[in-house]
């Protein structure tokens, strides 16, 4: 089996093992890791199509996997203030108990 | 070639799931920069030089620290221990929904006809990467920029709220 | 590595790859590239173990000399057989892990501390061709490994299950991390300068000199200089080391995060600061002081690992000097220097840098005012952000002392 | 000096510039703000006028600029600037009314703490307004389009202490929103079937002959064809932002914010800006005209539009206590006549009243404003009065408003802009329906504005506040005496006997007719202002209100439907009930559906995914309709239903949209996509 199925599959694994978290988890931290890695299997489909793919000469797989890279910095920075907000705000983390708009 | 990713796609996988379903949050989030370094290694697999560094640098140097720190910033004795009611279908239906995607994916992926050749590896090195950044992609440059000092700036107005000041320098 | 010295290269410059072509002659064809990358790791193990080991007695013996007592001087001649004496100590020292730790981690940390910066010391030419790896973004490399770091540090002071370890290591990451900044900045303007990311091509074009004595060397331009000492005091925080060393400083929480920490687990750790402290060193003589280049053109007849090494010697007994010299730093004046004073400057050397690039045309008069605008641009900002940082630090006044 | 269409940019980029400054000026830096913002509207004026020589110039050709804004795939999405007599037109109004609006609000915010703050967003105001004056793209025009709305909500919901201010500030950004819903739509659908968005574009824009061709050759259900159905969806904008019939809630609430926003907002910029996007995409509107056999004209619905809501606003105007609200509704209806006109095929009598009502209702709000900041705040008529001696100059500049509006004959700008529109419906082949309902409205608008001057000005004080208002400073008087010239003067440039704004406007020349031909009509129309007025006096001059409490004369003799009028023909009332209804029903529904959610069987979770894609578009709509509940006050039941249906629940919503991918995909694949 040639190698960019395999990476495919990988990234799809590792997309749905994230997703799985993120719905699961209670606890908003995990639930923002979860999301990191789906962020991370959609890279790797970037990088395998960059490698594998038909046109490997152009660099854009990798530019964008940079660019995703730091945006996945900036979402994990915000997303854990928001957390410690929440955290302030209700003395617990849990997802579910993050549902009112107003305290 | 392809045990090598075998390999690697193990670490990633393995490490993610039980990262995802372990109850104390400290190991899995170690077990996430464990799977963080597996992707690090797939890109050297792939060839990928210098993404898998900025990976290892951003995600196992920064990410991984912020979220530590925040969880122990909001560890609260048996906080997360306890099972929320509900959580068991949460669990059940996350199960289900994300095996409905991983259906579908693997179906597009084993549908769709791919390039079976493997094309040699191609030579991205640094200087093409940053002559790309700086030239044909600066506007994304400068937007992605932009874009982290915004959410760096945001960050610390939404943690610092409420924060009185001159209590750290206590001895 | 499989560069074949030219022969212009005197008989000592070659030595290294004479010695390691017969090594990996002794092996069959298809053998060779794994027998060189063992020799290169088994190399860099046995010389960095030494040099851990004698830097410990060399420590101790200028810190003695300092404070004007002999400093160890009983086993073996001068003390020289002081270290493999420590070493055998901890060695045999009780391996104690608390009850409550979580062993598994407690375990891992120094192991991961240990493998992190053993992962440096691949990047750095040691001499015109000794690199173990010469990566194409070899100093991204360098930082990415040093990451490791922080991640061991907060293992240790959370696997000990211990709060004063806790603390520690909050605090210790808050160090590591406020530090990493003003170390990356300060790196920056020599990667801009230089025009790529890998150590060789770095140390290359420090290479040259004017008049045939004065070095090409980074650190003798205006930028150059402002990032060398910023890089100097942000490695020193980096490594842990006097006077930022709060983290493991017994008399602030205990030795933090390596409180629980004893026998051969301690003993590694131990070497980690050590190897960090050598690594960045490296890597400061990589990036500012023109790696294995000679300073003058007509001492080329030394072999340049020779120069790397006493470069290298050179910016480690610095350390030991500032740290038998600087009273340490309050954890408060520790961030409040890297936030309101080295990450500006940093900052502005950046831009200095970019000037100095514009302005790589300029000859004549107009070169002695690029020179003149550069050092002002240095040393305005320097003096005025050091006032503002002296400004506004009062007497400490101790809130909860009876005094 | 003339101003080429590449240069053109620099009109809406000098007050977006001063917007910035202000958004960064601090709070003491109240001179910074308001000069550089003033300094700009004039330079931008100097400029429009320029740009107008320029257009004046060339008259029949539209002087485009286009460029490529990025690339998206194979093509590229393109933008321009479009310089024509129209935008020009536009410009010179836009900068010169907000110019002297501007130094108005000098004086009138000269107490609030957020001084700088008012300066930016009113550049921002204008800005976009301008940006969306020279856009020759539907795309940019669109773009600048929600820009208006941002700052029309940020304006109406300027003292956001005061909870209906910011519910009005709300009501007025959704209400329009539902509008750019069709605007939207209409957007896409004529990219997709005509492939551009740009207006003018050598040959191939989407306003010229040759794409309006090939779509005329497209019909769609029912017949109608592909052009009159865009024509509809960007004409539901239009009724969103100038506040036609169905969606005209918004405008009175508007009154909330401070009263030199409400003159932008109906003057110059924000209820211009539908009017004129029609005016704009006028070629599409017309393109169906040629179709034989088509059930429909999109000109058609824009007429009766236009006629319902000129009598309705009328109707209304007359039974309000609110100085502002009675001329939010005046402006309401001549809104309609605008569209009137527009629907009946003459849009240059449209764009020459907007110009008109542009200078005197400008000149109307800010009188108002005047009185009210002399009254200290004191908005309701019943209560004010005799303050004609007391504020000389707001008197006499208020009249001068009233009777343009009014459509006093010969000396009056508004007369003759009314005529136009009169004039032009009265040769409507499809119907006289309009022209009776616009006889009608002259009527009521007569009577009304009488009414209001009266019960303002003449008589006793019937409050302290008004017992001690006095006139106000020249900063704000000023620009009321220019204003006035405005509204006397403009009315000349495009009477019948001189047609030059007609001819310029349309890029030919138009023949001169004498006033008395069609004069009939001419004078059925006087006779009926002076009915008015003559009704007006009756009711409310001669016999002047005694004291704040007395009965309106109206109110006396039919109160039921002055009732019903005063209560805004219920219009809120009947949204709460119809779309509360609808909330109520699409919340009890969707939590039951989310209900299933918990148990987590795969074909139960398609079979919901299949719906939630259909349920989520319902939310969302019922959710703006739930806007219309939390404006109104019928928020509570509605409201709490359909919020159910809104867990809140981070997870519950990705769980959705996961499950809407899968069975998206699904369909594609069963669809034969795969």
């Amino acid at each position: 089996m040639s190698p960019l199925p395999l990476c495919l599959l990988l990234s799809s694994g590792l997309f749905c093992v994230g997703l799985a978290g993120a719905l699961s988890r209670s606890n908003a931290i995990l639930v923002l890791l979860g999301i990191e890695l789906m962020l991370n299997a959609a890279n790797l489909n970037f990088i395998a199509f960059w490698r594998f793919g038909l046109t490997p000469s152009a660099d854009t797989g990798i530019i964008f996997v940079i660019f995703s890279i730091a945006v996945a910095a900036a979402e994990a920075a915000v997303g854990l203030a928001l957390v410690i907000a929440i955290y302030r705000h209700q003395k617990n983390i849990r997802l579910q108990e993050a549902a009112r708009l107003k305290g | 070639m392809n045990a090598v990713l075998v390999i690697i796609a193990f670490t990633i996988l393995a490490s993610a799931a039980v990262a995802m379903s372990l109850r104390n949050l400290i190991h899995s989030a170690l077990l996430l920069v464990a799977n963080w370094l597996g992707v690090a290694a797939f890109y050297l697999w792939a060839g990928a030089e210098f993404v898998a560094f900025a990976q290892v640098l951003i995600y196992v140097g920064a990410v991984s620290m912020i979220v530590l720190f925040a969880m122990l910033l909001t560890r609260r004795a048996r906080a997360d221990a306890a099972v929320v009611p509900g959580s068991i279908d949460r669990a059940i239906s996350a199960l289900a929904v994300s095996g409905a995607v991983a259906g579908v994916l693997v179906f597009a992926v084993l549908q769709t006809h791919l390039p079976a050749v493997t094309p040699p590896a191609p030579a991205a090195t640094v200087r093409q990467l940053g002559a790309q950044l700086m030239g044909p992609q600066a506007a994304a440059l400068l937007v992605a920029g932009v874009i982290l000092t915004v959410a760096l700036l945001g960050a610390v107005i939404l943690a610092a709220k409420e924060r009185n000041s001159n209590q750290d320098d206590a001895p | 590595m499989s560069v074949v010295a030219p022969a212009t290269d005197s008989f000592l410059e070659r030595l290294p790859l004479i010695m390691r072509g017969w090594f990996t002659g002794l092996f069959p064809e298809s053998l060779r590239w794994l027998a060189g990358s063992l020799l290169e790791i088994i190399a860099i193990l046995a010389v960095f173990g030494l040099l851990f080991a004698f830097l410990t007695l060399a420590e101790r013996k200028v810190l003695g000399r300092v404070q004007n007592r002999p400093g160890p001087n009983r086993t073996g001649p001068a003390g020289l057989l002081q270290p493999f004496a420590d070493g055998i100590k901890m060695l045999t020292k009780e391996d104690i892990v608390p009850l409550v730790a979580d062993r598994l981690l407690h375990f891992l940390a120094p192991v991961v501390l240990v493998a992190f910066s053993l992962l440096t010391f691949a990047v750095i030419p040691y001499g015109r061709h000794l690199v173990a790896l010469d990566l194409d973004a070899a100093v991204l490399f360098f930082f990415a490994a040093g990451a490791g770091t922080e991640l061991s540090v907060f293992m240790a002071g959370w696997a000990s299950h211990n709060k004063y370890s806790l603390l520690a290591a909050m605090r210790a990451l808050a160090q590591l991390i406020s530090y990493e900044l003003p170390l990356l900045l300060s790196v920056v303007p020599v990667v801009m300068l230089a025009g790529t990311l890998s150590a060789t091509g770095i140390v290359a074009a420090q290479g040259g000199w004017t008049a045939g004595v004065i070095p090409h060397w980074f650190v003798l331009r205006p930028w150059g200089l402002a990032g060398f000492a910023i890089f100097v005091v942000a490695a020193l925080a980096e490594s842990n080391r006097s006077p930022f060393d709060l983290p493991e400083a017994e008399s602030e929480l205990i030795a933090g995060h390596l409180t629980e920490y004893s026998g051969f687990k301690y003993a590694l750790f131990f070497m980690a600061e050590y190897f960090g402290m050598t690594a960045l060193s490296g890597m400061g003589v990589t990036l500012f002081l023109g790696g294995w280049q000679a300073p003058c053109a007509f001492l080329r007849f030394i072999p340049s690992y020779a120069w790397f090494a006493v470069k290298l010697f050179a910016l480690l007994l610095g350390c030991i000097w500032i740290r038998a010299t600087f009273p340490r730093l309050r954890i408060d004046q520790l961030t409040r220097l890297a936030w309101k004073f080295l990450v500006p400057l940093a900052l502005v050397n950046l831009g200095t840098a970019a000037f100095w690039h514009l302005t790589a045309g300029w000859d004549g008069a107009l070169q002695i005012a690029r020179w003149a605008l550069a050092l002002a641009l240095v040393a305005g900002p320097f003096v005025l952000l050091g006032r503002r940082l002296s400004t506004g630090i009062a007497p400490r006044t101790y809130r909860y002392a009876a005094s | 000096m003339t101003l080429s269409p590449q240069n053109i940019w620099l009109i809406p980029a000098l007050p977006l510039l001063t917007a910035g400054i202000g958004a960064f000026t601090p709070r003491r830096g109240r001179g910074l703000a308001a000069g550089s913002a003033i300094a700009a509207m004039v330079l931008a004026f100097a400029l429009s006028c320029a740009a107008l020589r320029g257009a004046l110039a060339a008259p029949a050709a539209h002087l485009v600029y286009n460029f490529d804004w990025f690339d998206l795939g194979d093509g590229a999405v393109r933008l321009g600037w479009l310089l024509d007599p129209l935008a020009a037109f536009m410009c010179v109004m836009v900068t010169s009314v907000g110019t002297l609006i501007f130094i108005f609000s000098l004086g009138y915010m000269r107490e609030d703490e957020n001084f700088a703050r008012f300066f930016c967003f009113m550049s921002l105001f204008a800005a976009a307004m301008l940006g969306l004056l020279i856009a020759n793209s539907l795309l940019l025009l669109f773009v600048c389009w929600e820009l208006v709305g941002l700052a029309s909500y940020l304006l109406i919901g300027f003292w956001f202490h005061k909870p209906e201010a910011a519910a009005a500030a709300k009501k007025a950004f959704i209400t329009t929103r539902i509008g750019d819903l069709g605007l939207l739509l209409g957007m896409i659908w004529l990219y997709n079937a005509g492939g551009t968005l740009l207006f003018y574009d050598g040959g191939n824009g989407c306003l010229e002959a040759s794409l309006l061709g090939d779509l005329n050759l497209q019909t769609t259900a029912g017949g109608l064809a592909l052009t009159t159905v865009i024509g509809l969806l960007v004409f539901c904008g239009a009724i969103g932002k100038s506040g036609q019939f169905p969606l005209h809630v918004w405008l009175p609430d508007a009154m909330e914010g401070p009263t030199p926003v409400s003159a932008l907002i109906h003057a110059a910029t924000m209820v211009a800006a539908g009017v004129f996007l029609i005016a704009r995409v006028y070629p599409l509107m017309t393109a169906d005209q040629t179709l034989a056999g088509v059930p429909l004209h999109a000109l058609t619905v824009v007429a009766f539009t236009g006629a319902i809501t000129a009598l309705m606003g009328a109707c209304i105007a007359v039974a309000q206590n609110d100085i502002k609200r009675v001329l939010a509704f005046s402006t309401v209806s001549q809104l309609g006549y605008m569209m009137l006109a527009l629907g009946v095929g003459s849009w240059m009598a449209a764009i020459f009243h907007l110009l008109t009502h542009a200078f005197f209702k400008a000149l109307l709000f800010l009188s108002a404003g005047s009185v009210i900041h002399a009254a200290h705040h004191e908005q309701d008529i019943r209560r004010l009065g005799g303050l004609a001696p007391r504020m000389r100059a707001t008197f006499v500049t208020f009249t001068v408003g009233m009777m343009a509006l009014a459509g006093v004959p010969f000396l009056f700008s508004g007369f003759w802009s009314k005529e136009a529109i009169l004039h032009a419906a009265g040769e409507w082949p499809v119907s006289l329906l309009p022209l009776g309902i616009g006889l009608a409205g002259v009527v009521l608008t007569a009577f009304y504005m009488t009414r209001l001057l009266a019960e303002t000005f003449l008589g006793s004080s019937r409050s302290d506040s008004a017992e001690h208002a006095h006139e106000n400073s020249a900063v704000m008087t000023w620009p009321l005496i220019v204003l006035a010239a405005g509204a006397v003067g403009l009315g000349f440039i495009g009477m019948p006997a001189w047609p030059w704004l007609q001819s310029k406007l349309s890029g030919e020349p138009v023949p001169p007719q004498s006033i008395f031909e069609g004069g009939g009509l001419m004078m059925l129309s006087i006779v009926l202002v002076f009915t008015g007025l003559g009704a007006g006096w009756a009711l409310y001059g001669r016999r002047p209100r005694a004291n704040a409490a007395a009965p309106d004369p109206l109110a006396a003799n039919a109160p039921a439907v002055f009732n019903f009028l005063g209560a805004r023909m219920k219009f809120d009332e009947l949204y709460a009930a119809t779309a509360g209804r609808l909330g109520q029903f699409l919340g009890a529904l969707a939590v039951g559906l989310d209900r299933w959610v918990w148990g987590g069987m795969v074909v139960a979770l398609a079979k919901f995914g299949e719906l939630a894609g259909i349920i989520d578009r319902e939310a969302d709509e019922a959710g703006l309709n739930a806007g219309f509940n939390a404006v109104s006050e019928k928020l509570r039941g509605a409201g709490r239903a359909y919020s159910r249906a809104q867990t809140g629940r981070a997870q519950g919503y990705l769980r959705a949209l996961v499950i809407a991918f899968v069975v998206l995909v699904f369909l594609m694949i069963a669809g034969g996509g795969g």
